[in-house]
């Protein structure tokens, strides 16, 4: 063999560069960019950005079926391992007392489910099969491993933009939601001042709440059984106060590793060929428009709590109700401000896999 | 029968079910919290109570209470978005907020001794 | 399909809910209690309890075979990867030079033989075959992880039995062990003090043990290799000095998850189809005997040795030696007590193993 | 041959390799502490003679140990099982395990650089 | 079956050992006493040298392919995810800042390539194939998982003593490179102080580097892809500063259980049976030769330097080019001395896949 | 062709391959470094300096300051191979060295609170 027929061989990875991977890369560049500069969902946003550019490299052979990502797609979304271990660890970092004192709120958990319906007959007007429009409703469920989880399970085909739209819109939360919230609501409600006195919750009731949902949820709709029990099994690890380092595992080791493989694998899905086509951009209209449901649906169901309630609910926490959890990589601090939105994931995991469920029946 | 009115069917199901599951839910936690109401008092280490019961420690009880506070404090202030989010709202939310806050530190305190055993 | 084809669908959980899984999801809820309420090993029974929850929700999916259970018991039991992995952290636990400080203690670890040899007899005679008969004998290690190594070997059908009786009866050695005691010790012999003053061990010592016991074991008990290999490495890691990172990553990362993944999946075999059966109550009862022959072997084997001994040991450290090393969940300061424990899983193993070996050659 | 007969056989035989097993490793570990008694003194910086030489240093090093020492007491402390398990011996056990505990202690102090590095 | 038969069972352990058994445990202790007491890359030859003592224990399972190491192997090594994983850990650890300060030094990294081809050549001309040959020549990259990541792909029939003389080479570093330098630079030479004043590096620099680097490599060199990415990744979660978790998750969990496994696996894949043949004492020799090519070329490119400077480049940094980068259980103090080495892995990886994609591609 | 013709072949195209992508790459950096060069400061809590600003604040900061400096420099007494290694260069590099060390310490310090939080 000469240089000649050499050449070629070295410079593969360029003769086989497209436009389309120069556009998936400029992506990758924006998802990281967003994640560094704007911090916004880093933890899951500069893996599945990277991944997203390791997709788009010709003959890397990292995304292959044997390269380390799909050995990784194989080991913990195929087998929906990664986000169980996420819902582990999220629970572990849960508090459900502030639900526990005011279990009213749990109505507001309702509201998430207008946008996954929502979009569910959208998506079928617009012609997606049921398996794929049940995945593509679940991005209203503002909940990135639940919509991973559903569509990793239903439509693997979609995972990439799902998952794509789950997080960055999660993020784009604080944009989409304050006009609306001034749009649907008066000043005079935003102004409500809700007396926040939670009577106390006895460590006897933290510790049988994980318990008694599992089983209740489990016997009612058992296909919400995977999602519900981890998330669960986490807060029962850490509420429960006998087994420190379990909940120290969830919280850290097992939750910062299945994160981090998660968002490389479902970063590396994202290769031109596969990523840039119709379904894709009606995926992500479609998924901006159940967050924008989730909100209004959330408002206007806050203001009727508020009237039922005699003006004394700020209908601002409907908005809160439909909203993402904390994800796992957000500083404990962060973690603080959202202890009203910590009380709705249930709901949100339910939802998701009712949807999930009756759209797999048919 | 078209796939628009299994749609709506489904709709109509699944969001019955979840306002059925939602509403038990929600018996379920009065019933609960009602029940355990009697014995109140849930993990006191926890609360900030505890870190003025510290004080009273030994200098090196003292010393190490210290160190915790100033590293949580010096965490808030690292902490990249403590401010108010975007969405915060009304003060009565900030209130929770600090509460949890505090509840937090109390509960780094008393971690402390588990990480180092 | 219209809402009466829906409706059983909709109910399947419920309507597929047996009285069997009624019982068990008690019996989960009652180990759960036991590890939380009154701390009986919790980092295994929590989540041995919460899967067997898991186990007992009709259709819930997550111990199917693909299911997350599944999926973690293909990765880490039928590998007995978990039980050796917690070995290794056990051993980056243990503290040796008790045992190298006074090594006729050694003997006493002959005496946890007996539980095993008697138990095995037993359940030959009550009509297991071998191979049952041996993993049930090996209840009389007591020690989880040798349990569940050898009957996942052995009889993996029987392992959930095995498994919960070998952990809920370490975990009742303080109630087992006293009684017996007062009974076959005079207050005389309990009331010998015994003069602690080993010699000081050097490191060179503590660093040659793990490595030449594994190979003398090694060569004359090839089927106790992998249990007391690991458990070896995992002591070299730690006397070393040298590879602190390591050291760490085993008494922590790699034991946490090994634990908590044991635990859940054990549990999740423990569907009332599968554990409701005369075998398991057969196995129970076997295991409880275990566990007394143990303690009286013991007892009797350390008076035996305070006569020899002209009255200068305490007949009780024959109890010591037949009981559980420290689980890995506990606290270090727990392990303190423990120190004449630990010194004694080595032969707990080698005689587990011993068992099982010649269990499987015929 | 009966199945019972074969478990009797199992049990002599086995009993009979463990318990040579045993003595030999006891042979082993006395031959092993003989050989190696020339050298004494292992990883002073294990043993609580440090604290004492450490207390000696610069006050930031004084500062350090009072933490651990808090924390190492505290854990003590909160450690549930701490008192003495209901299989608890005679006292020169508790000795042993004091000293043990002490070990401990030691062992915290002087691994916290490598926790923290 | 009677005692006769029984015996043979009972010894079979002792009956199987060969000679050759004997000569690769005394290597396996060998290689622990060296980690231990000399403390060369304690972190993988302890681990490798108790796999080794593993391997090498007649019937003791631990080696088979259902064993534990077997496991290990299938799912770490065949996989290449742990060396992939190291590189992650390693890249969170590195300062690429002195190198962005003093960009003209990325030159010293091309030194390392003559051993790389050097040894290639001489392993062909002794007449090993080509896919073994470029494996060996890895050897001179000086970078244990670069070295294990190629054999994998290339020829893991060697990866044994690639990986033993990779990592026992690597070490031998202090011992090796004085004497040359000694020998080939002046004192005047070695007496040049260089002026160390980086300009200061924007975060934005910090950020961009790994990014940039990931796409230009993988572009020229599709085939280093793999490890060039996945030490960009693990730099990228440091630098960027907003993914803590994932970053702290990457220096110590990670890391920490893919190094042991490593060690674990690759000393068990040295049994007697295919460890002692005359490949290996070629490799040996062949590694030993990589190393003193290695230092002989960065040296001559330091003088080179030196000379191209005007004698305000001090020609010892040449022999730092070559050097092996911080394996990831030094301590971090041992890390800020090898500043002027961390910045050539980069190119230690390039030129060790392109030998391997070159080697791959006849 | 025979083999070694070959070998060498790679070896002319492969460093040739390397050389290209190394210079390439020192452009780049090069390039990198003067782009962004207008914003420099980078990540000042890394650095020294903010040692000094601290040592200003209240008490409890400095005394985690005190702590985190006695374990800082604790680690540098254990760490083996802490004196310059056996291949050691010329002062510069110590310098150098040191420099980092500092950087080091000062990333410790800023980190622990992550570490504890
Ligand atoms: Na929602
Ligand atoms: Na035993
Ligand atoms: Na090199």
């Amino acid at each position: 063999m000469d240089l000649a027929s050499l050449l070629p061989e070295l410079l593969k990875g360029i003769l086989h560069f497209t436009w389309g991977n120069a556009l998936m890369i400029t992506t990758a560049l924006a998802l990281m960019y967003l994640a560094v500069a704007k911090e916004i969902e880093p933890v899951l946003l500069l893996p599945i950005g990277f991944g997203c550019l390791l997709a788009n490299i010709p003959m890397g052979g990292m995304t292959a079926a044997e390269g380390m990502m799909g050995v990784l797609y194989d080991a913990g979304i195929s087998t929906e391992l990664f986000p169980l271990l996420i819902f582990v660890g999220v629970g572990a970092m849960i508090d459900f007392s502030p639900l526990l004192a005011q279990p009213k709120m749990a109505l507001l958990g309702a509201a998430g489910q207008f946008g996954i319906f929502g979009t569910l007959i959208l998506a079928i007007a617009i012609g997606f099969p049921l398996n794929q429009a049940a995945s593509i409703g679940v991005i209203g469920a503002i909940d990135g491993p639940t919509s991973i989880f559903v569509a990793a399970k239903l439509a693997p085909e979609l995972l990439a933009p799902i998952a794509v739209a789950a997080y960055s819109y999660m993020s784009l939360i604080p944009i989409i939601q304050p006009p609306l919230m001034k749009l649907l609501t008066t000043k005079k409600e935003r102004m409500i001042r809700m007396d926040y006195m939670p009577k106390p919750i006895s460590q006897k009731a933290l510790i049988a709440f994980p318990m008694i949902v599992t089983l209740v949820i489990g016997l009612l709709i058992p296909e919400a059984t995977p999602l519900i029990s981890m998330l669960m099994l986490g807060n029962l690890l850490k509420v429960s106060g006998v087994v420190e380092r379990l909940s120290k595992a969830a919280q850290n080791e097992i939750i910062n590793i299945a994160t981090l493989f998660l968002g490389l694998t479902i970063g590396a899905t994202m290769s031109a060929a596969g990523f840039l086509n119709l379904a894709t951009i009606q995926i992500l209209g479609l998924g901006l428009l159940a967050f924008g449901l989730d909100t209004v649906a959330g408002l206007l169901f806050g203001k009727l709590m508020s009237v039922l309630s005699g003006h004394r609910i700020n209908p601002l926490i409907g908005a809160a109700g439909i909203s993402a959890f904390p994800m796992a990589g957000r500083l404990a601090a962060k973690v603080a401000n959202d202890e009203d939105f910590d009380n709705f994931i249930l709901m949100h995991a339910m939802g998701a896999n009712t949807a999930g469920q009756l759209g797999s029946v048919m | 029968m078209s796939n628009l009115m299994i749609a709506l069917e489904i709709t109509a199901l699944g969001m019955g079910l979840v306002f059925a599951a939602i509403i038990l839910l929600w018996w379920i936690m009065v019933l609960l919290t009602w029940i355990t109401a009697e014995k109140e008092s849930t993990a006191p280490p926890l609360s900030p109570p505890r870190l003025g019961e510290m004080q009273g420690g030994d200098n090196a009880r003292v010393a190490a209470l210290a160190v915790a506070f100033a590293l949580a404090q010096q965490e808030m202030e690292n902490a990249h978005p403590l401010s108010d989010p975007p969405t915060a709202l009304v003060s009565a939310w900030q209130l929770g907020m600090r509460t949890q806050q505090l509840y937090q530190k109390g509960e780094r305190l008393n971690r402390q001794p588990r990480k180092i055993g």
